[in-house]
């Protein structure tokens, strides 16, 4: 699909009971758009239904997103966020899904561990670098870093005086 | 006291932990996999990493768009050259800068000789991990032909930083031409021996056929790249899907095997060395006369926004991500290795052998450690 | 020097009493002067072979022609630490490497290197030999057992099963050529050869039997590609991971002395031995010194053939050897006996000397 | 048959390895013909002339350098293992006050020969040299002042 087929199928799923929300504006809780140095869609997502999106995505025979290329870890100064980077190998063709979490103290998104195996190693490495906890994920522990390490380094609210030196 | 009778129930089959690295040869460099045997059977595999984690994303928020190139030499530093580009080209992009024919045709020759380094270190240790040491050295002699021309041109060996946004760093030695030549003829020569070497070897085949099975299924859920991908029979080579650089004016095949095995995985990667060999022919004589590099500003500021491109290295799609907030450094910069993807398919490809089995199995999906732990 | 029946009894014949002790020790120190040596310049000659086959030089550097590089690695191993892990058990630790040199010692006594020389010309040689060459792995077990390594445990464990497994279908090689020689003693195995070689006399399972015993004599010494006791690339180091310093030492030099018994066992039994090809030297004065050389020769050229294995063949797997040894080796073995026996009862030797009229 | 045919197959693919390990010891053993290891302090190895060894900077027969001193490298350098001390240097002539480097401090330690200070250099003023023989018993020796005592800067280079 292009992209602009892929934004037109993806949006239309607003009227579907599964992601219609009472408290939600009218145009539904996904947002497409061409961004990403134009050329991927992306789609921005309420966490609450990460998991029913992701499952249609990747079930879905129109898109097969069957590859979890890469999942992102995002800082954005007021909220965490990940984006999930699919890919299908079948159909060739691309998404980034992002949410945004509010909570910086405990933020917490559902696993795509079981949608995605690929996720399992990418979602320890969030879970490391930004703290982000994911309910349902078989091993989550830190993967880098010690045991006893404090803090999520790469979040712009950490600060190591001896480690970061800025120019 | 009573006579005790021991049937085959009561005996305890116990399973227990081996300790596989962060300092273990079969491991290059210093993965530690944790591994849970049943006598010689691998069960499970937890990989414990960050023994080389030196957080190189965080670095990238404090330096500037030139001085990250330089990094990413040492995430794959067998494919540096390839890594180097994924960032040059994202900058390029962003910027909307269009280089020369010469620069695109000089770094795809620049990756393909990296690719064939890279797969020729791979044999030579593949080697070495299923017990036939000599073909490191064999490995090594030819590898080093590339290591001298990239060291003619670029003026080091491994971590060659020779990419630069817009063009590279230093135009093609005088011999470039000549030596790529005798390269080519040169491997012409050695693969049918490598293969009658180790390839064809009786016991070779049944250390590598049917060993380490990763179907395309678990292949595409596990998210494994490159030949891994390839030789379970997914078609994932970025240089055919989004051509960057000058591969969309080179014919080559994408190598795709399909059996996912240890040999299959094996194949993959020698084919594709004469497939690069094949890349390199078509170009060596045909190197576009023009500048190579297209006048750039020394502080390098990218618009606001974000920016992915990712290139196919010798071990799989890495990936650049730049969040860029219109400063001189980047606002995020993440790297989708390969590395740590296959890392994720080897838990899977990995159990039910035996531990010779998983050093194989490992060999073949040629890890380099520092790309893993970034 | 004239030797009467071997070198035993030329020096206890007129020795009694605390004498007679004093010579027996003499011999133990001969031998075990030569066990030192002969490891040495084994390991010297392994590792120029193996630096040709690489491309490269090998050690070059120590000595003229880096001939002094195993004696200064000798010095340093014997000038490093003694290292035991503090878990193991002190016992079984230090009495691992003893069970391996005693028993390459012992196999090592019977061999003869020319005529006469031989420490001890028991009329069961051959039996002899492979009987106590089964002790060395017992060294390995109990070794790394006490070493109380899981890598070790994991080396030693695939060493009983080889050592089990190969045992069987090299003994079955010795007893095709026992069959054509109709002895054990080795002298006389080597006499018998005179006309002949057993390889050519025996010729098709003669030479069977030589394939399967360089197989298992492979498998025997550890060494690739039977490795997997060692197998550096899974185990690290296998069953010497604890050891250090001499105690290495002492491991690393009987894995050469039992290539060397291998190989001395595969020129007595099937290139004549210490006999010169042809008898073209039988002529010549220096009958002692002309057995040396020939047996010396023809050993250095099998084992240069197990190092050629070496430095080609990867590595089998655990589970790969074992269907080697039961599904290929063994019942090959078994009906090459049975081939062997027609042979010799049916007179269908080849001996083309003697058809010659030679 | 094919449990022969099987044996036969396996010993071939074992002695056609066998036949490349030894179509390369014999010619190595009798003539040194394959080997490539360079057999270091008796045979230089080759260096070429791009090759990154350190950072040097260029002086002429006065003893005169080309560095101005702007610091354009030490901005550029991602490790910062360049740092430029520099002075104000009073014109004779003119009386005037001018900017000039007192020491030009390189921390080899911490180079990892990315070329970008060359790159960045306005005047051409630092170079790399081929040499390789970097290894000291003290770590201090790594740091290295590149102008040399008493240099100044060469006539008309910042015109």
């Amino acid at each position: 699909m292009t992209n602009q087929e892929l934004i037109t199928y993806i949006t239309a799923w607003n009227d579907d009971a599964q992601f219609s929300l009472p408290a939600e504006t009218d145009s539904g809780i996904i947002s497409a758009i061409d961004d990403l140095s134009g050329t991927i869609v992306n789609v921005e997502i309420p966490p609450t239904h990460l998991t029913e999106f992701m499952k249609r995505l990747q079930s879905d025979p129109e898109l097969q997103f069957d590859y979890l290329f890469d999942m992102i870890g995002m800082d954005w100064g007021k909220e965490l966020g990940i984006l999930y980077y699919l890919k299908s190998t079948v159909l060739h063709h691309k998404i980034v899904v992002r949410i945004k979490i509010e909570d910086r103290e405990n933020p917490e998104v559902d696993t795509m561990e079981n949608i995605w195996k690929a996720a399992h190693l990418q979602e320890r490495e969030i879970f490391d670098l930004f703290g982000i906890r994911f309910k349902g994920h078989s091993n989550l522990k830190r993967i880098f870093l010690r045991k006893d390490f404090k803090g999520y380094p790469l979040r712009k609210d950490y600060e190591d005086d001896y480690m970061i030196i800025r120019k | 006291m009573s006579e005790q009778v021991i049937t085959h129930s009561d005996i305890k089959f116990q399973e227990y932990f081996l300790n596989m690295g962060p300092q273990h040869p079969a491991t290059h460099g210093v993965l530690r996999l944790i591994l849970t045997l049943d006598g010689e059977e691998v069960v499970g595999i937890e990989p414990d990493l960050g023994y080389i984690h030196r957080g190189i994303e965080k670095m990238c928020e404090y330096d500037t768009y030139r001085q990250i190139i330089h990094l990413t030499d040492r995430f794959d530093y067998l494919s540096s050259h390839m890594n180097n580009e994924a960032v040059c080209l994202a900058v390029e992009k962003a910027l909307e800068v269009e280089v020369t024919d010469r620069i695109k045709v000089i770094r795809t020759m620049m990756d393909e000789l990296t690719r064939i380094a890279s797969h020729l270190l791979w044999w030579g240790v593949m080697g070495m991990d299923v017990g036939a040491l000599t073909t490191f050295m064999y490995a090594f002699r030819d590898r080093e032909m590339i290591n001298e021309i990239m060291e003619k041109t670029t003026g080091a060996r491994l971590t060659m930083s020779y990419n630069i946004p817009g063009g590279v760093m230093f135009d093609l030695h005088k011999d470039f031409q000549k030596d790529v030549k005798n390269l080519i003829a040169h491997m012409r020569k050695v693969l049918p021996e490598y293969d009658r070497l180790l390839t064809g070897n009786v016991i070779f085949q049944r250390r590598m056929k049917g060993i380490g099975t990763l179907s395309k299924e678990d292949a595409v859920n596990y998210g494994a790249t490159g030949p891994v991908a390839r030789a379970s029979g997914i078609s994932c080579d970025t240089r055919k899907h989004e051509p960057y650089s000058a591969y969309n004016r080179v014919k080559f095949n994408e190598v795709i095997e399909t059996a996912g095995d240890n040999l299959a995985r094996y194949q993959v990667r020698m084919q594709e060395m004469y497939e690069s060999l094949d890349i390199l022919e078509q170009l060596v004589d045909n190197i576009p006369e023009g500048d190579y590099q297209v006048a750039m500003r020394n502080l390098i500021k990218l618009p606001k926004g974000e920016f992915y491109q990712s290139v196919e290295t010798a071990r799989g799609e890495f990936g650049v991500f730049i969040v860029s907030d219109g400063k001189k450094n980047p606002y995020r910069v993440h790297f989708r290795s390969p590395g740590f993807n296959n890392l994720n398919a080897l838990l899977k490809a990995g159990l039910g052998g035996k531990i010779a089995d998983l050093v194989a199995t490992m060999s073949t999906f040629d890890f380099v450690i520092p790309d893993i732990d970034r | 020097m004239i030797l009467t029946q071997n070198i035993f009894e030329y020096w206890t014949q007129n020795t009694e009493g605390w004498l007679y002790v004093l010579v027996l020790a003499l011999i133990a120190a001969l031998y075990l002067t030569f066990f030192a040596v002969a490891g040495l310049l084994l390991v010297l000659m392994e590792r120029r072979v193996a630096g040709f086959f690489q491309l490269r030089l090998g050690p070059n550097r120590v000595g003229p022609g880096g001939s002094l590089q195993t004696i200064a690695d000798a010095l340093k191993l014997v000038s490093k630490e003694i290292f035991m892990p503090k878990f193991a058990d002190k016992l079984l630790y230090k009495a691992g490497y003893y069970f391996v040199i005693i028993a390459s010692l012992l196999g090592l006594s019977v061999i003869p290197f020319s005529a006469h020389f031989q420490a001890f010309d028991i009329n069961v040689g051959i039996f002899f030999i492979t009987a106590v060459s089964s002790v060395g792995v017992l060294g390995i077990l109990i070794g790394a057992w006490g070493s109380r390594n899981k890598y070790s445990l994991i080396g030693a464990m695939r060493s009983g099963l080889q050592m089990i497994s190969y045992e069987l279908s090299a003994g079955f090689a010795v007893i095709t050529i026992v069959l054509l020689a109709g002895t054990l003693q080795m002298s006389e195995i080597v006499e018998a050869q005179r006309d002949t070689w057993f390889i050519i006399k025996g010729h098709i399972p003669a030479l069977i039997a030589f394939m399967i015993f360089m197989i298992s004599g492979t498998a025997e010494s550890n060494r690739v590609p039977f490795d997997l006791v060692e197998a550096e690339a899974e185990l690290g180091a296998g069953f010497h991971t604890e050891y250090s310093g001499m105690g290495f030492a002492y491991f690393f030099l009987a894995e050469f002395e039992n290539m060397f018994i291998i190989a001395a066992l595969a020129v007595t039994l099937f290139f004549g031995g210490w006999l010169a090809p042809f008898g073209i030297t039988d002529a010549l004065p220096g009958q002692v010194f002309w057995g040396l050389f020939w047996f010396f020769l023809k050993v250095l050229i099998v084992i240069f053939v197990f190092m050629w294995f070496r430095w080609t063949f990867p590595r089998l797997r655990i589970d790969q050897l074992l269907v080697l040894e039961w599904k290929y080796l063994l019942p090959i073995g078994l009906v090459n006996i049975v081939l062997a026996a027609l042979i010799v009862w049916q007179g269908w030797l080849f001996e083309p000397l003697k058809w010659l009229g030679l | 048959m094919s449990y022969f045919k099987k044996i036969f197959k396996a010993i071939h693919t074992l002695f056609q390895g066998m036949s490349v390990t030894g179509n390369y010891f014999f010619p190595n053993a009798l003539t040194r013909k394959h080997v490539i290891t360079c057999q270091y302090p008796e045979e230089p190895p080759v260096i070429f002339e791009r090759f990154k060894g350190e950072v040097v900077m260029w002086h002429n027969e006065n003893n005169e350098h080309r560095c101005t001193g702007c610091q354009a490298c030490e901005i550029a350098c991602p490790n910062g293992s360049i740092e430029i001390i520099w002075k104000w240097e009073i014109n004779p002539e003119t009386g005037r006050k001018k900017k000039a480097i007192d020491q030009h401090i390189y921390h080899l330690s911490m180079c990892t020969m990315c070329s970008l200070c060359i790159q960045a250099c306005p005047t051409n003023a630092i170079m790399w040299s081929t040499n390789f023989h970097h290894a000291t018993y003290d770590r201090g020796l790594l740091t290295k002042v590149l102008n040399k005592p008493g240099s100044k800067l060469m006539e008309g280079v910042e015109e």
